[in-house]
């Protein structure tokens, strides 16, 4: 029976080393968002919502300029992109549902949701800041718009296919157009879930550094003009945390701080309405 | 099919049974006709035998009608079955019949040489015999043949009462036997409508036919 | 398209506004690999294809551009982030669906998932200052005296320890893959059925020899299309590699040296680029890397399609 | 024979047996007392929910696998207790073969299939491999239709060749019971009527066991018959009897369809 002793000491140490590694990724998150957490808590106070930057090396000032300037670009982003993703989602699932097209759509979709975010970047550099000959809070937003369509797009069609075929036929069946059926009773039986759809890809999109860094750039000073190259969170901790002051260094976790928060607890709230909306 | 074998198992046990039934006849009449009581005591024997045959197989066959809840030509089958166990039996109480009054004309001297009732016998046998032969084949042909021997039966046995009954108004003395003999008649009739009852089955389990109380010409 | 010929015109309206935001997909596919064609031309015509990418000199100033380095880097710090990534993604898998008390799976299975909704930049910037200094410091160090002596090996750990370089970044790069392989083995181990898995018990298998010789291969295709897609993501991730890879356009074979990938190159270099020829050089980089991920994605799409077809059976 | 009274070999003896599940203080199935007769097939019948199941995952200890249950009593096999703590699941488990209500093929080729539970056991040598390979599929009456497929993948196979597959797979160890949880469920009647055969023949090698929810099933396959009703044993008699005479009224009621 040492065979079977040996089965079982062979499996004993696969499963050990199993829990080590769960153990260990848990380990990266504890670490991380501890580690964001003690350094952003510290570096928190009201004048980094109220003051914008200091000149380089002088202490003090706050972050303004890039809070409204990354509250502005994702918001137009969000304009841009959720009707294009909302609808083209519709059409694929509904009036082109089974379709060739339909399925090339959603695949390519499905791709792009990964394409590298910078490649984006390049794209909206060559088409909107090159002609114009500068950067531009809308060339920002434009990407983060390209990056948010797929996302949207591939939600509602999913959500819209949850919803069950036969409810359309009931409205059919009512003597509705396939627009009134959609609008009327498709929309509302999918709306929790594409709109916590939604809200992950803005959750998504305000965490992206890589396409902003060279389309929205960056601005030492306040500016509502989208016109205007324009600040954004994600790439100002990316110039003051590469850049060689303390002070810098201490905004850039302030800042990384209140975009992690804030994107954990947009994510635990929607997976959790998501949960309840559709495991139950 | 789980109860092919079951089916096939209760056909063996029928023939067995129907070929003891045979021989109980066979040889009650046997000692009338050879005038000697020896051939009585197989009859003796069989008798409990067959009864018990007829008990073991109707559970077995109701048995199988409750596990296996046959359908069309298995329920026919299984329920003809119960029919031809019971047929079988009751050629077995025949020829207990027949031992009996048996007895009663051994106890006399031999009224006369016998030639319908051998044949008469013969007959029954053999329509007994080949409507089991037909069960065992599923020959509908032979099992028709069966029924049309029936007549021959029917007229042998008028014959059989008349000559009887020419003894019997001869020398009233012969009466007591005359009328043994004719009711030992009867019961080989009886023996040849059951053969006939189960060569219809036989018909009916083959051909889902219901040729009982019809004209076979029909 | 004749189904939509005899709609209501309200009906023909929205189709025809919905449909072209569906095609609104196709067009920003074929616009951005044509535009960026069109700015990568002049490189291009310059260097070539096989040329460009075999070239390893990046010198701005003599205007010679080659991707080897970039490239190789891509491949170094993506090899490596993978290798590290997917025993540990594995292991958490086998964890939350075979080991883990049900009270934990939930919570942990989150917990997992909120890792991967963290924005890669605070991955980079948590690399820098917490990772860096911790590898410079003790595992680097530790990793010399180890197998510093040991010929070939001791080849990948030459050089200064300063957490600036190929292993951090990769390190960086497969804690932030981990959670994407992680959950989508997760589901597919998931999908095995438990009827399955109660067969190999039956037979008398340990729990290890039932992961082994049915959960995993009962998988292996919805697994594969997560190291696919994982992979996908760590070639053209961006920010968690830009802070501890140091931007060096050098071919190294210790990993303790600084380094560049495609994506840092340009994140780092984009707006400086001064000269046609160099930002055209970059749109280039961009454009191999576009296409090249495109591909890998294809490739993972392909992978789970199948699965999905294969756990419908 | 009446109360199951024979004189044949007790393999398997279940004494005040009651099983909890976990969280719950309500037993799931309540002081069981029943022989299971060597090579004889018993089968266990009842309504949905009645325990059938659940007696039967007990006999090759499946409940272990998810913590938290319990078990009370003793199930007897040869005379030693297979609910004591000494037990060696695996041991057991070869002893003891299941099968469950859906094919459940493992995602490798027929012949590993089959092998799989061999080469649990370190039986490395190719041609006995081969050899005990074929003898399981012959036994299972699987051997004629896959024998020039063998490396192709099991998941190719119809439902009812997955079934049999997975019936050669669990005689391949040569188990001395084997159970059965609905084999059929999932099949259609040519398939049903087929494994039906093929478990009658089993009797010869092996202690049979068989969950079913279609009584039929019980009565045209089974020697003896358990009927279940709440987690408790009602009646246990010989086949023939239950489905003919049963002895309680609640047993007669679930076999005509009166029930409820």
């Amino acid at each position: 029976m040492d065979l079977k002793r040996r089965r079982k000491i062979q499996g004993q140490i696969a499963l050990m080393l199993s829990t080590l590694a769960a153990l260990s990724g848990l380990f990266w998150l504890v670490f991380i968002i501890f580690d964001v957490l003690r350094h952003g808590i510290t570096a928190l106070n009201l004048d980094l919502f109220l003051e914008d930057p200091a000149p380089p090396g002088v202490p003090g000032g706050g972050l303004r300029n890039a809070f409204v300037g990354h509250f502005l670009i994702t918001s137009v982003a969000t304009i841009i992109g959720v009707p294009i993703g909302v609808l083209g989602g519709t059409f694929i699932a509904e009036y082109a549902r089974g379709t060739k097209f339909a399925r090339l759509v959603s695949v390519l979709s499905d791709i792009m949701v990964s394409v590298p975010s910078i490649v984006v970047g390049t794209f909206i550099y060559a088409i909107l800041v090159k002609p114009f000959g500068h950067f531009s809070g809308w060339a920002g937003a434009t990407a983060l718009a390209f990056i948010m369509i797929p996302v949207v797009l591939r939600t509602t069609e999913d959500m819209l296919k949850l919803v069950p075929w036969t409810l359309r036929e009931a409205a059919f069946a009512l003597g509705a157009s396939y627009f009134h059926v959609i609008k009327d009773v498709v929309y509302r039986a999918a709306a929790t879930g594409i709109l916590t759809g939604i809200i992950l890809a803005i959750a998504r999109v305000s965490g992206e550094t890589a396409p902003l860094l060279f389309t929205s750039f960056n601005n030492s000073y306040f500016t509502l003009d989208m016109s205007e190259p324009m600040a954004s969170l994600t790439v100002t901790i990316f110039n003051y945390a590469m850049g060689p002051y303390e002070d810098w260094h201490e905004k850039a976790w302030a800042a990384a701080f209140i975009i992690t928060v804030g994107i954990l607890i947009i994510t635990l709230i929607t997976r959790s309405i998501i949960q309840w909306r559709y495991k139950n | 099919m789980l109860l092919k074998p079951r089916l096939e198992e209760i056909r063996d046990r029928l023939i067995k049974m129907a070929e003891l039934a045979d021989l109980m006849i066979e040889n009650a009449v046997k000692a009338i006709i050879e005038h000697n009581p020896e051939y009585l005591k197989v009859v003796e024997e069989l008798e409990p035998k067959v009864d018990q045959m007829e008990v073991e197989n109707e559970s077995l066959i109701i048995t199988t009608i409750a596990r296996f809840q046959p359908e069309a030509k298995d329920l026919r089958i299984l329920v003809m079955d119960l029919f031809v166990n019971r047929d079988l039996e009751r050629i077995g109480d025949h020829a207990e019949n027949i031992k009996e009054q048996a007895e009663r004309i051994l106890d006399k001297p031999k009224l006369k040489e016998y030639v319908d009732l051998p044949l008469m016998t013969e007959i029954v046998i053999g329509m007994v015999k080949d409507a089991v032969k037909a069960l065992e084949t599923m020959d509908t042909e032979l099992a028709r043949d069966v029924i049309s021997r029936d007549d021959r039966v029917d007229a042998l046995h008028e014959q059989i009462i008349r000559e009887l009954y020419t003894y019997m108004v001869e020398d009233p003395k012969n009466i007591k036997v005359g009328i043994r003999l004719i009711t030992v008649s009867s019961n080989l009739e009886r023996v040849a409508d059951i053969a006939t009852n189960l060569a219809e089955e036989v018909i009916y389990m083959k051909e889902g036919k219901m040729l009982r109380h019809q004209n076979l010409g029909d | 398209m004749r189904r939509f010929l005899n709609l209501p015109a309200v009906d023909l309206i929205f189709a025809l506004v919905s449909f072209s935001a569906a095609f609104t997909v196709l067009i920003l596919i074929l616009s951005t690999i044509l535009v960026l064609y069109n700015e990568s031309s002049l490189a291009i015509h310059r260097f070539g294809l096989l040329n460009f990418i075999f070239t390893v000199d990046w010198d701005p100033v003599k205007e010679v551009f080659g991707a080897a380095a970039s490239l190789y880097g891509t491949l170094i710090t993506t090899v490596l982030a993978l290798s590290i990534a997917i025993p540990v993604s594995i292991g958490i898998a086998i964890f939350l669906t075979e080991i883990s008390p049900h009270l934990l799976r939930t919570p942990i299975g989150i917990a997992i998932e909120m890792l991967a909704a963290i924005p890669s930049i605070i991955y980079g910037m948590w690399g820098l200052f917490t990772l860096a200094p911790i590898m410079a410091d003790y595992i680097e160090p530790a990793l010399q005296k180890v197998f510093g002596d040991i010929p070939l090996i001791g080849k990948l750990f030459e050089g200064t320890p300063m957490g600036v370089d190929l292993l951090t970044a990769s390190i960086i790069l497969s804690i932030m893959i981990t959670p994407f392989i992680a959950s989508i083995s997760r589901d597919a181990f998931n999908l095995t059925p438990d009827l399955v898995k109660e067969s190999a018990y039956a037979l008398g298998a340990t729990k290890w020899e039932v992961i082994r010789d049915v959960v995993i291969p009962y998988s292996k295709l919805g697994v594969y299309g997560g190291i696919v897609l994982a992979l996908g993501r760590a070639l053209g991730e961006t920010m968690a590699v830009a802070f501890v890879l140091g931007n060096k356009h050098q071919i190294t074979i210790s990993l303790l040296d600084a380094a560049a990938t495609i994506t840092v190159t340009l994140a780092n270099e984009f707006t400086e680029a001064d000269t046609d020829i160099y930002l055209s050089s970059l749109f280039y980089l961009a454009l191999i890397l576009f296409v090249l991920s495109f591909t890998v994605l294809a490739v993972a799409k392909f992978f789970l399609l199948r699965a999905e077809k294969h756990y419908q059976r | 024979m009446v109360n199951g009274k024979t004189d044949e070999k007790v393999k398997i003896d279940v004494k005040d047996f009651s099983f909890y599940y976990a969280k719950s203080d309500k037993p799931a199935l309540k002081n069981i007392n029943m022989p299971v007769y060597e090579n004889r097939i018993t089968a266990l019948i009842g309504p949905s929910g009645c325990g059938k199941t659940t007696l039967l995952r007990s006999f090759n200890r499946m409940h272990d696998l998810y913590p938290g249950n319990r078990y009370e009593g003793q199930i007897l096999m040869d005379g030693k207790n297979i609910l004591s703590d000494d037990i060696d699941l695996i041991d057991l488990r070869s002893r003891v073969g299941m099968v469950f209500q859906k094919p459940t093929p493992f995602p490798m080729s027929i012949f590993d299939n089959v092998a799989y539970g061999l080469k649990l056991r370190g039986i490395k040598n190719r041609s006995e491999l081969e050899g005990r390979v074929e003898k399981a599929l012959k036994q299972a009456a699987l051997w004629d239709e896959v024998k020039d497929r063998l490396k192709d993948s099991a998941s190719g196979l119809s439902g009812g060749q997955q079934q049999r597959l997975v019936i050669a797979r669990a005689l391949a160890v040569e188990p001395e019971v084997l159970l059965f949880d609905e084999p059929t469920s999932a099949l259609d009647p040519i398939s049903t009527s087929k494994i039906e055969e093929l478990v009658v023949s089993l009797k010869e090698s092996v202690t049979i066991i068989i969950v079913t929810h279609n009584m039929q099933q019980a009565a045209r396959v089974s020697d003896y018959t358990a009927f279940m009703y709440l987690g408790e044993l009602i009646e246990f008699n010989k086949t023939d009897i239950i489905f003919t005479s049963p002895q309680k009224k609640l047993t007669e009621d679930y076999i005509t369809g009166r029930f409820g």
